[in-house]
């Protein structure tokens, strides 16, 4: 067969294969960037999408969350009709699906529910959420995780999620079964019935099928929920694996978290663009009630000292702001000290709830833990939050385990590009009585929980494993560390003095006996002159003791 | 006097000193001066806890910058900086442990015996809480108590604790006196009588005497220099002594060739191999002391030494270009501390043009590189050659 | 003031809050993602990605690709009105800029140009392109690329982008400034006049203005554009700097590569779900029809027998096969023998292109390279060229260079991450007489070569910077660098055989006399004797020499 | 016969091997014979060169593999694997060099000289393009040499080629008799008059005879002990020569007890420290030689020593727990390979059940660790005590 040769192209063909993309086209080809890159690490993101819009949605209601989370090996029926197990958690792996098995991921939550109509469009359209626009603390914020789980079940699988949701015991359940139109990025919806037997009070329920690999240990949903329930002490987590094997973390604080308040973007950090696109789309008429209505923190001194300093009259429509004026506000508003955004966008864990979620999960001698005032990157507000546990069962010659999150969301994956890891090695624990080798994580009993929130997490990647690298970050978490550093410290002192008092206690009965018997030696003397030595430097040796 | 009490003590001991180092110049037997020694350093403590004052002992300070090198002396000296022991909390174990070794050396000279540092350590194993865990610290604590009474003049070896190996081996002109410990009768050992063997130095020579009609000691770094000296019967011809180091040599050793060549007046030449190592640690040893141990330098350097070879120059001047070894570069780190930091090598010009002449040619070269040529040269042609001319040799 | 308290929500609300999210919304949030991270790297993503498309367009209308890249500081009026080079390449930064300058960034191409009408959406609409939905190789293959880049420069300075375009020498030339609705995601556009002096014959010029900075060396433009010169012989490039300073990549080729051609999908590693979309969107009657309409490499033939193997009718219409028979379709696929994908879609470099390239950047003594047959990645083709220069001027005692393409694009960061990279290190160069620390790059005077070329390459991000680690991937580059390995090894062995040859001929000069000398010494010989023994040795030893 | 035409000489070869065998035994003087052999070699290549073929050096193996041990000869035996080393491009530069090693011999045998190893290398130097770059190099062909040689009997001592370091020091009821190099003339030395030093072995010791009436030799392995039983003069009540084997022995203190006891018919007792390295290195060095120098064996092992001490039992006799320390990750990888590898250990049950019992208890002890009790202990207690039952010795 002759091969047919392409040919080249000129503009006008080129232009009618221009074509628009949809974001869930673009998805599908691209999930690795959304986290489902293998089988292990796409089965826990589709638990943990699900997971943080439970815990998202109760809190938001004001309900203490109790979830409950499943994965369950897929049978299905063979060619001649039996029944198989089509690859159970240890089941030998089928051809073409490098080691992965079917699962079925349930995740139930006791939260509001969803109303009937936003269903399908939350869970079958990619970018469709509540979240994104917000400037406000919670776990999702794009608006694309369960969405893409449910792509990526669809994808891998062919089957579409279940959704079964109820508003309250008086509402009636709704049930969809929910796909995702590719090209379209709309939901392909059908309601089904719900079952009397599976009827709950109130809240969500996702099932998904997905090829997933559920391992034990490390990088998996165990951990993941472990270290969740480390930063949701309000939380009861009950988790059933593939094999059957049930554990709760029960819930050690009735306390749910402040709920955050929605707040307008600081002027610090701005950038130049978003400030230009912010006052032509500005419903205020001049530039000064812009400043003050559009930002948080503007008062009308500041908005007046800003628009001075940038040679800007206050009257001034903002629509009618050229590029040249915009950037010397842009430098203006730089100039100008303008307070610390507004805190009550954020819900900080708390010193006391976070020693406590430390506390049940690890056996400690000593916990303390620091909260920082909140501050701004590129506008939005953070707050960083640490603890540190020390000695107990931790193991003493190594690197310190160190615990990351993100609005109370563990961080698994990608701890060595992480703006928190890099803090704590950055951190001179050597200060704090600790060893730690150039450059690295202190070695010792220690377990490192760093929390960062805020109302929008800088990751270095979709998938949301590790907090990019800004200055003001790495230097709050450092402050943060200080502080728990130095009561580490004391509490390490203290503990050696302790140790030291005892020991020279003990020296009195342990060597002064040889200073009698030596001194007896040498200077031939009777054995009372001997003992009467002995108690003579117990004597002596009291005294310094007590003036030391 | 080395302990005394707290504050008050200080100018009582003094005027007691003055007494008893009149009153020790009668004695003959020094085993009974050091008995005093420790008697009075014990007597000291009791009386100060009799007291019901804190007990100290005093020792000078072990460390470099304690150390002096007098041109004149000739020797590495420990200067005038102290250490004071109060007995407190952080004291306790290791004054418990210092008595105790002074008990044992008490005991060793009323017994006429003595113990190896691994002895002692091993002793101490039966002192309960107050024993060494490891025989670093057993050395350490030996090490305080020797410079502690080193001030006074007596050494190690007089307070009857030896060191673990005997020193090298010794040949030609020379009777050494040796007695036997029991009977005391005296024993003639005449060193041109051991054939191919060798006379082994004991340990302990401070009871050595000898007879010698040398005419200089020459002292050799290596074993196989030694050898071909010995086989060819050279310290005959040449009428000598020769010694064998053995690296860098031994206290035994040292003190040896010091006490040879103090009692006959005869000058000792050093023989090691052309390169940092032999320079800066065997001969600076054997001349001067150790840095770290300046306290015992006295007893055990030899001041009369001077270095016959082999100079960088003498690589040049006997054409063993081709037989040396490039310097590594922990040689040059060794010569350029030495030129900086070491107090004897600073003193004297010579030897820093000799090592910035070596630092240059980029090479070391061994003894026997001389056997490129033949291998009797060093005795044929090397030594006459170099013993024309006493006055040219380094300092 | 007291603060007011937030108050929790029910679904109602929740549902209430609920919106749709633009996707140009969702990247200037997310800028990091698509390589945007820092000033640095921004600079560089920009000059990438409309070098890439020049590229492209040169080559799929024929044409042999003349580029000029410059970048210029910006000059810009003060309040004062005085002219101020804002911030030059080596000029102080600004507050807020962390370090970072004003740059505009010019990239001038004689490809075909683009139609009037395709302009502003092509650079003011994210996820719109002719790539995304082929399947064919081509440098950009997203849609994505240009119109982020005018996206950040939007941002970051506020600037529309200005785009020159002319389709051929009669044809008008166009020149449009054009910004981003992000709400929409939409091009905000406006026409405007191109002064006679800047016209050209044909082509597209891209300008935009950007915050970055620029650094000569390591993982910058330069180092970036002398890669691009390697992998395309073809075309010539002039770059000046922002210091004035102009490189020229001369063409060592008139030979522009292969088009390519767009294709089908291949049946294997297609996903299950993605199986089930296909049929429901088929146009075939039968499930028959679809196979080998909708596929490459699937005949008659071979239909028949997967359609055997998974138990299903022919004749079936594709929209009635049920999940379960999608399923074992699915298994049928994995099962049958295919031929491996047609190649005409893809462009490799070619061996001796490649080595051309290599040979003009480096001064080496030996080149070799090795072009694998295509084959395919979850139903993509792809296919890996190497090539391996050794000597000359490369340091003997470092790691090898290593330069990674894919589809002729230089890779430069994230090389630890690659699969490029880890194939490398996982070659077994001993065998070939290199140094090789345990799982580390080979040591020696070597720069390695690996060109991944596919419809759709798998990067790790969307930044485009280092190769996702799929099996066949690694396995496809290992081959091509052992087949360049023995090529290497014959020539160092070779290397070697001619100084072993030459130390054995001097070895009669140099030891033979030293025998004579021994036996004469022990024997007592004549020196007659001597030389005559040492002549006999000679032959004794030519002899050997020449039989073994 | 060591050197041979490449195929053709193999018979002719052996029929004259046994003829000489027969004509040597007449003869007196060893000298002579090392000659003769030198000779033969280099004759025996000459040939074949002049025959056109490629001449060969054959050699014993030396490795591991080739070693077996015999508990009756008590010593380890090089096996019959033979290298051939043909004249080639790859061989000619070590045949020189061992070729002109062989004429050094011969020489220093005609001038009775010796030269050290290191001696050797320096002479190379003199060889132009065939010198040795490296010490090591030319040790590894003298190596060689001494294999090729030892086939016949022939030391490398016997070569004149001397390690360079002397043997260790003895001292107790022997008189050692050497001769002058030079005159021939007798020389006695008595080990019972060296006072508190003692008598070096020099590091050939192939012409030494001996007179004595000890009982026993005590080979010791710290000088600490050696000292100790010096000092108190133990040789003459436990009527025994003590030697000092300072380590693993060297060559000339092992070929020294050799040939005392061979000479002498009286047994050898080993005393030193309990530990793996003291056990599998010293004592299995000293009783049956090493591998990788097993062609040697035969002169350099005492396979008569018996093991007194200190066995791991003697830790619990003793009740010395407290005075051991901690097996060490090497001792334990020592003793387990010994136990695993070492042909001597595997043919000796008794040894592989004290190994085992040290692993178990995971402790080692010096020998000075007795000084816990007293510093006398081994002298008062140990030795008498071992002494009465000297067939409970390990073997």
């Amino acid at each position: 067969m002759a091969r047919k040769k392409a040919r080249y192209s000129t503009a006008k063909e080129m232009a009618a294969a221009q074509r628009e993309i949809s974001v869930a086209e673009f998805f599908a080809k691209n999930r690795h960037l959304l986290g489902f890159d293998n089988a292990n690490k796409a089965l826990l993101t589709t638990v943990r999408e699900a997971v943080d819009n439970a815990l998202d949605a109760c809190e938001e209601a004001g309900i203490l969350p109790e979830l409950t989370i499943t994965i369950d090996p897929v049978r299905t029926k063979k060619k001649d009709g039996k029944q198989l197990l089509l690859k159970g958690a240890n089941g030998k792996a089928r051809k073409g699906f490098g080691g992965a098995s079917r699962l079925t991921v349930s995740v139930q939550d006791n939260g509001p529910g969803i109303l009937r109509e936003q269903i399908p469009k939350i869970f079958g359209k990619l970018l469709y959420g509540s979240k994104f626009h917000r400037l406000r603390m919670s776990r999702g914020q794009q608006g694309i995780g369960i969405s893409a789980a449910a792509l990526y079940a669809q994808m891998t699988t062919g089957q579409p999620v279940l959704i079964t949701s109820r508003t309250s015991a008086r509402a009636k359940p709704h049930r969809y079964r929910i796909g995702i139109n590719l090209a379209k990025n709309a939901p392909e919806d059908k309601e089904v019935d719900v079952p009397a037997s599976e009827q709950v009070p109130q809240g969500t329920r996702v099932e998904l099928e997905i090829e997933g690999r559920y391992q034990r240990h490390g990088k998996s949903v165990d951990q993941y929920l472990k270290q969740t329930a480390v930063a949701n002490p309000h939380a009861r987590i009950t988790f059933r694996d593939p094999e059957g094997e049930q554990v709760v973390h029960e819930r050690v604080s009735k306390a749910l978290p402040e709920p955050t308040r929605e707040i307008k973007p600081h002027p610090y950090g701005v950038e130049l663009g978003v400030l230009i696109k912010m006052m032509r789309d500005s419903s205020s008429r001049t530039v000064k009630g812009f400043l003050q209505t559009d930002f948080s923190r503007v008062s009308a001194r500041i908005a007046k000292q800003i628009l001075k300093e940038a040679g800007i009259s206050e009257g001034y429509h903002p629509k009618t702001i050229a590029r040249d004026q915009a950037d010397n506000l842009y430098e203006a508003i730089q100039e100008t000290k303008i307070m610390a955004p507004p805190t009550d966008c954020l819900s900080p864990i708390g010193e006391k709830q976070l020693e406590k979620g430390l506390e049940k999960e690890f056996d400690l001698e000593f916990v303390t833990s620091a909260t920082r005032p909140p501050t701004v990157y590129r506008g939005n507000p953070f707050q960083i939050e640490a603890a540190v546990g020390y000695g107990g069962e931790l193991p003493a010659d190594e690197p310190a385990q160190v615990l990351r999150f993100a609005n109370r969301v563990p961080l698994l994956y990608q701890g060595g590009a992480c703006a928190i890891t890099k803090a704590v090695a950055a951190t001179a624990w050597r200060n704090y009585k600790l060893s730690q080798p150039r450059g690295s994580l202190p070695v010792g009993p220690l377990v490192i929980v760093v929390h960062m929130a805020s109302v929008w997490v800088p990751f270095t990647s979709e998938a949301k494993e590790a907090v990019a690298n800004y200055d003001v970050i790495l230097q709050e978490v450092r402050r943060a560390l200080q502080e728990c550093g130095r009561r580490i410290g004391v509490f390490i002192n203290k503990r050696k003095r302790i140790a030291d008092e005892a020991r020279k206690l003990s020296f009195i009965t342990l060597y002064l006996p040889h200073i009698g018997i030596a001194l007896q030696e040498i200077l031939k003397l009777t054995d009372k002159e001997r003992d009467q030595t002995c108690r003579k430097l117990e004597r002596i040796l009291e005294r310094t003791r007590k003036s030391s | 006097m080395i302990a005394k009490k707290r504050k008050t003590a200080r100018k009582k001991t003094k005027a007691k000193k003055k007494k008893k180092t009149a009153k020790r110049k009668g004695r003959v037997l020094r085993d009974d001066l050091v008995v005093e020694q420790i008697t009075d350093v014990a007597a000291e403590v009791y009386e100060t806890i009799g007291a019901l004052d804190q007990p100290v002992l005093i020792l000078p300070t072990r460390s470099l910058s304690n150390v002096s090198y007098d041109k004149k002396k000739g020797y590495f000296e420990i200067g005038k900086a102290k250490v004071e022991r109060t007995l407190n909390y952080n004291t306790v174990k290791t004054f418990a442990q210092s008595l105790r070794f002074m008990a044992l050396s008490k005991e060793l000279v009323e017994k006429n015996d003595f113990a190896t540092k691994r002895d002692a350590y091993y002793q101490s194993k039966n002192w309960g809480d107050a024993k060494f865990q490891e025989q670093s610290e057993s050395d350490t604590c030996m090490d305080d108590i020797e410079a502690m009474f080193s001030v006074h003049d007596v050494s190690r070896e007089e307070l009857r604790f030896y060191p673990e190996d005997h020193g090298g081996a010794v040949a030609g002109e020379l009777v050494v006196i040796d007695r036997d410990p029991e009977t005391e009768e005296e024993i003639e050992i005449d060193c041109t009588r051991f054939g191919s063997g060798a006379y082994t130095i004991p340990s302990s020579v401070e009871h050595l005497r000898f007879e010698t009609r040398a005419r200089f000691v020459l002292a050799i770094e290596t074993g196989g220099v030694f050898q071909r000296l010995n086989y060819h019967k050279y310290w005959r011809d040449a009428k000598c002594v020769i010694v064998e180091l053995g690296g860098v040599p031994t206290r035994a050793t040292r003190r040896f060739i010091r006490r040879l060549a103090d009692s006959k007046k005869i000058p000792v030449y050093a023989f090691t191999d052309c390169d940092p190592y032999a320079f800066a640690n065997i001969y600076r040893t054997l001349k001067v002391g150790s840095g770290n141990a300046a306290h015992i330098s006295r007893f055990f350097s030899v001041p009369q030494a001077r270095f016959l070879g082999v100079t960088p120059q003498d690589i040049l001047d006997h054409k063993l270009m081709d037989a040396t070894h490039k310097l590594q570069p922990t040689d040059i780190k060794r010569a350029k501390d030495a030129l900086k930091n070491d107090p004897f090598f600073r003193a004297n010009p010579k030897w820093q043009r000799a090592m910035r002449q070596q630092l240059k040619m980029g090479v070391r070269a061994e003894q026997q590189a001389f056997a490129k040529w033949d291998l009797n040269y060093i005795i044929e042609k090397y030594l006459p050659l170099k013993l024309k001319n006493v006055k040219s040799f380094l300092p």
